[in-house]
C-alpha cells in the first residue's frame, strides 16, 4: 500500500504543467514583424538585415531540433529557420504552433551534388520521377540564422 | 576500521537516493549513443495512400472535418496551390489534392526516453546543471568508496586493484589509437 | 536468499572493473557540464608586450632563430603584411612589426580532461559506442542490484524505497516545470 | 611493488601513438586544388562548387572545434572552415599543420550589429581605438562548409 501510494505521487508529479508561451534563444528586440512575402519577394535586399517573422511551424528538425520551417498563413510560403546546434532545440510539438523568430536572412549556394539530392528528395515527396539533366545548375536556398524565437 | 563503516552507510543509503538517476543517465546514455542510427525522441511511421475522390474538391476547414479530426485540429497552411497540411495533436497530414494522395506522419513520442535524454544533454540548463553536477560527485563517491568499503581478500589491494586495473586498460587503448 | 549473494559477489567485482570508467564519466560529466563557462580541453594564458626594436625588421624565419624557438618551431604564416604567426608546439606568437607588439598565445592541454571528455562525448566513434553501452547497461545492472542486495531493516522494503522515491522527486520537479 | 607494477603498465599505455594524417568528415573527392587566391580573387562565381583547398591551419575554435582558419602560405590570405557542430572535430593541436579541405564557399551577410561586433574585436586585437560611426554597412564574410578533411 505504502509503495503504491509513492507511485502514485511520483505519477501525479509527472502531469507536466505546459506553459502557454516558450522562448527560444536571445530575447526578441525587434517589435515590427515583416512577412515572409515581403522577405521572398526580394531576399537579396534583405541579406545582413535583423528581422522579425511571424508563421506557423510546419516542420522541426526530427532528431537534433536544429531547425524548424515557417510558413506564411496566406501565400503559402515557407522559410527555413536555422540555429547553431545544441543552442537553441526546438520540440517536435511545435508543429501547427504560431511562432515569432528574430534573425537574419542567409542565402546559401549549395553544390551540385546537394542539388541533385535536394531534387531526388522533393521528386520523391511529390512521387514524380527524378530526371538527373533537368537540374542544371546549383540551387539557392535563403534561410533564417536564427537569434531567439517564441513559440504560440 | 571505523571509517568503513561509515563509507558502507553512505554507499547504501546515497546508493539509494541516486539509484533512480543512475538509471534515468544510463538509458538515456545508451539512446543518445545511437542518435545518428536511431531517433530517441520520437517513433515516426508514414503512411501513405489515395486520396478518397470525394475530399478532392474540399476547402480545407471542411475536409479537416469530414476526416473527422476537427477535434484536436491544431491548425493546417497551405503548402502548395492544391495541397495543405493539417497538424493534429504531434501528427501531420499532408493532402495533395492535385495528385489525388495523402501522407500521414504520426509522431509518438517516447515520452519518458525523451524527457530522460533532456536531463542527460543538459536542455534544461539552469539549476538542473547543480543537480546533475551533484550526480557526478556521488557517482565519483560511489565509485571511490564503492573500491575500498570491502574488507580482506576480497578487497581493494588482493582483488579490486587487478580488476580496476583491467577496466582501464580497454579505455586506455581506445584513447592511444590501439583500438578504434 | 541465494540470489542476494550473486548479486553481491557480481556487484562488487562489476563496481571494481567498472570504477575506473565511472570515475572518467563523472569527472568528464562535471566538465562538460559546463562547457559554456570553462574550457574543459584546453587552458589559454595569453601575453602582450612590445616587440623590442631589434627584432622590428627581421624576416620571419631569422626571428624565430633569434626568439630561440627554431627547435619546437612547426611553422609559421603571414598574417598581413607586416605581421606573421609562428607556430611553436601548442602555442602560437604573432609579431607584428609594424605595431612593434606581440602576443603570445600559450595553450595547456588539460589533457587527462580532455582525453576523457572525448570519451564521453563519443567523438572516437567506431568500436568505442559499443564499450560506452556496455558501460551503461552495467551501471543499470550496478544500481539495479544495489537496490536488492541489503537485506532486512535496511533493505529496500523498508529503506531503500523511500530513498529511492526522495531521489526521483527533483529530477521530476525539473522536468515538470515546477523547478527550472 | 604490484601496484607499483600496474601503474607503470597503464602509464606505458597511456602514451599516445600519434598518426601523421588524420582524417574528418567524408572521404575527400577531388584530385586538384584550388589556391585560396583563385577563390577570393572572385569568390561570387565560387559559390555552390565544391573545391579542395590546401594551407596552413592558423586557428581552431578553441571550445567545440567547429571551425577553423586556413591560411595561404604565401600570400597571407585566411579562409574560415566550418562544420556542423559535432560532425567534425578539429583539434587545437592542427595549428600550424597543413591540411586540405573539401567543401562549398558560403556567403554570409553579417548584420550590423554583428559587424559591430566583429569590428571592436577586431579593433581590440590590433590595439586601435574603435570607432561605430566607421561602420556603415553590413560586412560579407565568405566561409567553406566543409565536407571533408585531412590534416598533415
Amino acid at each position: 500500500m505504502k509503495r503504491m501510494s509513492i507511485i502514485f505521487v511520483l505519477a501525479l508529479a509527472m502531469v507536466v504543467v505546459g506553459g502557454d508561451q516558450k522562448k527560444y534563444g536571445k530575447e526578441i528586440t525587434l517589435k515590427e514583424t515583416t512577412s515572409l512575402k515581403t522577405i521572398m519577394d526580394n531576399p537579396e535586399s534583405w541579406l545582413g538585415k535583423k528581422v522579425l517573422v511571424q508563421g506557423t511551424v510546419t516542420d522541426v528538425c526530427k532528431k537534433r531540433g536544429c531547425w524548424m520551417k515557417l510558413a506564411d498563413d496566406k501565400e503559402g510560403l515557407s522559410l527555413l529557420v536555422k540555429v547553431r546546434d545544441g543552442e537553441i532545440v526546438f520540440p517536435l510539438e511545435a508543429r501547427g504552433k504560431k511562432a515569432v523568430v528574430e534573425g537574419a536572412l542567409e542565402k546559401i549556394t549549395l553544390t551540385m551534388e546537394e542539388t541533385i539530392e535536394r531534387h531526388k528528395d522533393q521528386c520523391q515527396l511529390n512521387g514524380e520521377k527524378f530526371e538527373a539533366k533537368k537540374v542544371t545548375r546549383p540551387d539557392v536556398v535563403y534561410r533564417l540564422r536564427a537569434l531567439g524565437a517564441v513559440i504560440q | 576500521m571505523r571509517i568503513r563503516k561509515y563509507l558502507r552507510i553512505w554507499h547504501r543509503d546515497l546508493g539509494y537516493f541516486f539509484a533512480g538517476i543512475t538509471i534515468i543517465f544510463a538509458l538515456s546514455g545508451l539512446a543518445v549513443n545511437h542518435i545518428d542510427d536511431w531517433n530517441p525522441n520520437y517513433k515516426i511511421t508514414h503512411y501513405d495512400g489515395p486520396l478518397p475522390a470525394r475530399f478532392q474538391d474540399m476547402p480545407p476547414l471542411i475536409l479537416v472535418k469530414e476526416l473527422g479530426l476537427a477535434d484536436s485540429i491544431k491548425g493546417f497552411v497551405k503548402t502548395g496551390p492544391a495541397s495543405v497540411r493539417i497538424f493534429f495533436g504531434m501528427n501531420v497530414l499532408d493532402v495533395d489534392r492535385e495528385a489525388g494522395v495523402y501522407r500521414l506522419e504520426k509522431v509518438e513520442e517516447r515520452s519518458w526516453l525523451r524527457a530522460f535524454n533532456r536531463l542527460h544533454l543538459n536542455e534544461l540548463k539552469n539549476n538542473w546543471v547543480w543537480f546533475s553536477d551533484l550526480f557526478a560527485v556521488v557517482l565519483l563517491f560511489l565509485s571511490l568508496s564503492g573500491l575500498v568499503m570491502v574488507r580482506g581478500k576480497k578487497g581493494f589491494a588482493k582483488r579490486g586493484v587487478w580488476l580496476l586495473a583491467l577496466g582501464m586498460v580497454i579505455p586506455i587503448m581506445f584513447l592511444s589509437g590501439i583500438m578504434s
